[in-house]
């Protein structure tokens, strides 16, 4: 298996820390909205929905510090990332207002994918196929984007919580 | 779908009643959730919730509000799911009042963008989107050849109509419709000829420049020339000038009709030695306009009177 | 039709020559109609028409200018009538150059508009309407997912490639295309990570408010704080700080490298009782990135020396 601290250029690392970044701020920024605009600030109060709604989480299991395999570790980031921009796309039609901060959101997890992507394929650990999106969950009412919106921004937030702690370790000098 | 909203309407006049109706399906079942349906209206919960259970195992709650008054809040059906309160579906309630009719509909005639800019008092606030539509005819006499609506953006009270939707010296019907969730309403009629109420740009105004001068002007005098707005220049107008010495809150003096154009006019009969504020406008004349704005001053001072 | 020019080309290179004919068919014949063909290049009579007539009876007149060294002109074909020259066609004639090779094309990543912004020297004057083209991949090695193209506006070398359009950390090539009617010519092409040409807005740059500090700053002294650019505050990044005696023809003294942010720093070793100027500028490291510009000046006065 790979060393994790010497075979990850520290450029990709701190790219990878200024992307979580973005997208973090991009997330807060869209659970105000939800909140301000729809009253909807508790995701606790939805997940009786989601469970409804069928909205999956995606668990970060390969990277924690102490059973850290490299190649298993990006490869869920990576199917994480990619599953997080498919829940992203089924938002579509969320709401006017809400529209451009979803799709800025979107661009940056595609590119946080690629990035992580390029990682594995340059350490020669990516599979010979792109993963293909499975079933996304299907909103039938504006209220269930909206709802959707908010339980899929804050599996985000806790997804790249993690992402961001396994990073910095990785990153240290 | 588990949880779905039903509203009696969604967008209400203020301090009608609404009434709601939230049905749970059976395939929403799960341990540890309790079936008794609760209402929230914003972040408070509404007692008063009618439940019972349908022949089909589902369970249905009605709420009626009796006197809604938000102009906008969001009702939203839960359940209680191991001690926490599960929102299943949210409606979003509006409540306002229908449009009030359009008053003090007026309209100019801009030959900068040549076009018809009519303005209205669109009246109380209705707490609802509500389309303004300028809507018109190209005669007051027969309903014919009506012009595309012009729709006035959101908030906006005015609306401008298109050079090519005009016959500029030919009669035209207008009016202002009002319309939202809650019903329409329609300003009386305006009957106008779009260049009879042409209001143009102020005229440029001048000093004569003194150096040029075959003699200065005599004490208490000043020399002006002025020119008319170059767009404006195909319409016959007079103009009138207003002159203020700069001495405290002396008043306006008015001098007029003039010309709409002089190479040289001289205003006299002003205090010698005191700084004047002159500005001027014009009007289409004979035929019928408004007035233009006052031009941008011009501060001038007469000259001495020499000592005899 | 009753007279007809064809051109050898209708934009031909500056100095080249071109050559037209014009038909005059039969049936243009007027009593008082010379029909000696006579051509104009746009108000001067040209000689050196050769003229001839058609086995259908149709006049035909070929002429060839030399050396076309006008960037644009008219070529009349006319005819005499009644001692009056009557223009019967007319045709449009353009000379000019093919676009130079655009060069130092340079591009920066706007975190404003999240848009990839690409500049250009577009060249010699080509006199001729030319298109510029700026044309992507996204991948420096492959050819494969191109962008599309991004047509810089009429007289403007530079263009943007919107935020959708960019893969923001994986390289991407990126060149010029110009093109007019006499030719197409394409600048080196650039290959770049739109992130690692990012440049920042400047800092906020404040004083910090004396009132709210317990000591006030030692002379010479001057006690700051600076916030990033609030849409960069994602991106890690080292700042420098420049200062100026407000005295004559100073120079600028630069401290750096200073943290991107900071809640207090005190600026020491400068001249008691002094206005100083400040300004501040950031960039993103330790990944790639351009300087922002420097931010708007701070003006600061230094406290008085205390009298020992």
């Amino acid at each position: 298996p790979l060393d994790p601290a010497s075979s990850l250029p520290q450029s990709f690392l701190l790219k990878c820390l200024e992307q979580v970044r973005k997208i973090q701020s991009d997330s807060a920024a869209l659970q105000e909205k939800l909140c301000a605009t729809y009253k909807l600030c508790h995701p606790e109060e939805l997940v009786l929905l989601g469970h409804f709604l069928g909205i999956p989480r995606t668990p970060l299991s390969g990277c924690p510090s102490q059973t850290l395999q490299l190649a298993g570790c990006l490869s869920q980031l990576h199917s994480g990332l990619f599953l997080y921009h498919g829940l992203l796309q089924a938002l579509a039609g969320i709401s006017p207002e809400l529209a451009p901060t979803v799709d800025m959101l979107q661009l940056d997890v595609a590119d946080f994918a690629t990035t992580i992507w390029q990682q594995m394929e340059d350490l020669g650990v990516a599979p010979a196929l792109q993963p293909t999106q499975g079933t996304m969950p299907t909103f039938t009412s504006a209220f269930q984007r909206r709802a959707g919106g908010v339980l899929v921004i804050s599996h985000l937030q806790s997804f790249l919580k993690l992402a961001y702690r396994v990073l910095r370790y990785l990153a240290q000098p | 779908e588990c949880g779905h909203i039903s509203l009696s309407a969604p967008i209400v006049r203020l301090g009608d009643s609404v009434t709601a109706s939230c049905v749970i399906s059976q395939n929403c079942s799960r341990p540890g959730l309790d079936s008794r349906i609760l209402w929230k209206l914003g972040a408070e919960l509404q007692p008063g919730g009618r439940q019972r259970r349908l022949p089909d195992g589902t369970q249905e709650s009605t709420i009626t509000l009796p006197h809604f008054n938000h102009t906008q809040a969001f009702l939203s059906c839960c359940l209680n799911w191991a001690n926490s309160l599960q929102i299943l579906d949210q409606a979003e309630l509006r409540a306002g009042y229908p449009p009030a009719i359009p008053h003090n509909l007026s309209c100019l005639m801009n030959l900068t963008t040549y076009s018809l800019t009519c303005q209205w008092e669109p009246g109380p606030e209705t707490h609802l989107p509500t389309r303004f539509t300028l809507k018109s005819f190209q005669s007051c006499q027969t309903q014919k050849d009506s012009i595309p609506d012009c729709v006035a953006e959101d908030g906006q009270s005015h609306c401008s109509i298109l050079r090519k939707h005009l016959i500029l010296y030919q009669n035209m019907s207008i009016w202002v419709q009002a319309e939202n969730a809650l019903g329409t309403s329609v300003s009386p009629q305006l009957c106008l000829i779009p260049m009879d109420v042409v209001k143009l740009e102020p005229p440029m105004l001048w000093t004569v420049d003194p150096s040029h001068e075959a003699a200065p002007p005599q004490p208490g005098c000043l020399r002006l020339h002025w020119e008319p707005w170059k767009p404006s220049l195909h319409v016959s107008q007079k103009c009138e000038l207003r002159h203020q010495p700069q001495l405290g809150a002396a008043n306006w003096t008015l001098e007029g009709p003039l010309p709409a154009k002089t190479l040289q006019y001289e205003l006299c009969g002003l205090l010698p030695a005191t700084a004047y504020t002159l500005q001027m406008r014009c009007i289409r004349w004979p035929l019928p306009g408004h007035w233009s704005n006052w031009s941008p001053s011009v501060k001038l001072r007469t000259a001495e009177r020499v000592p005899i």
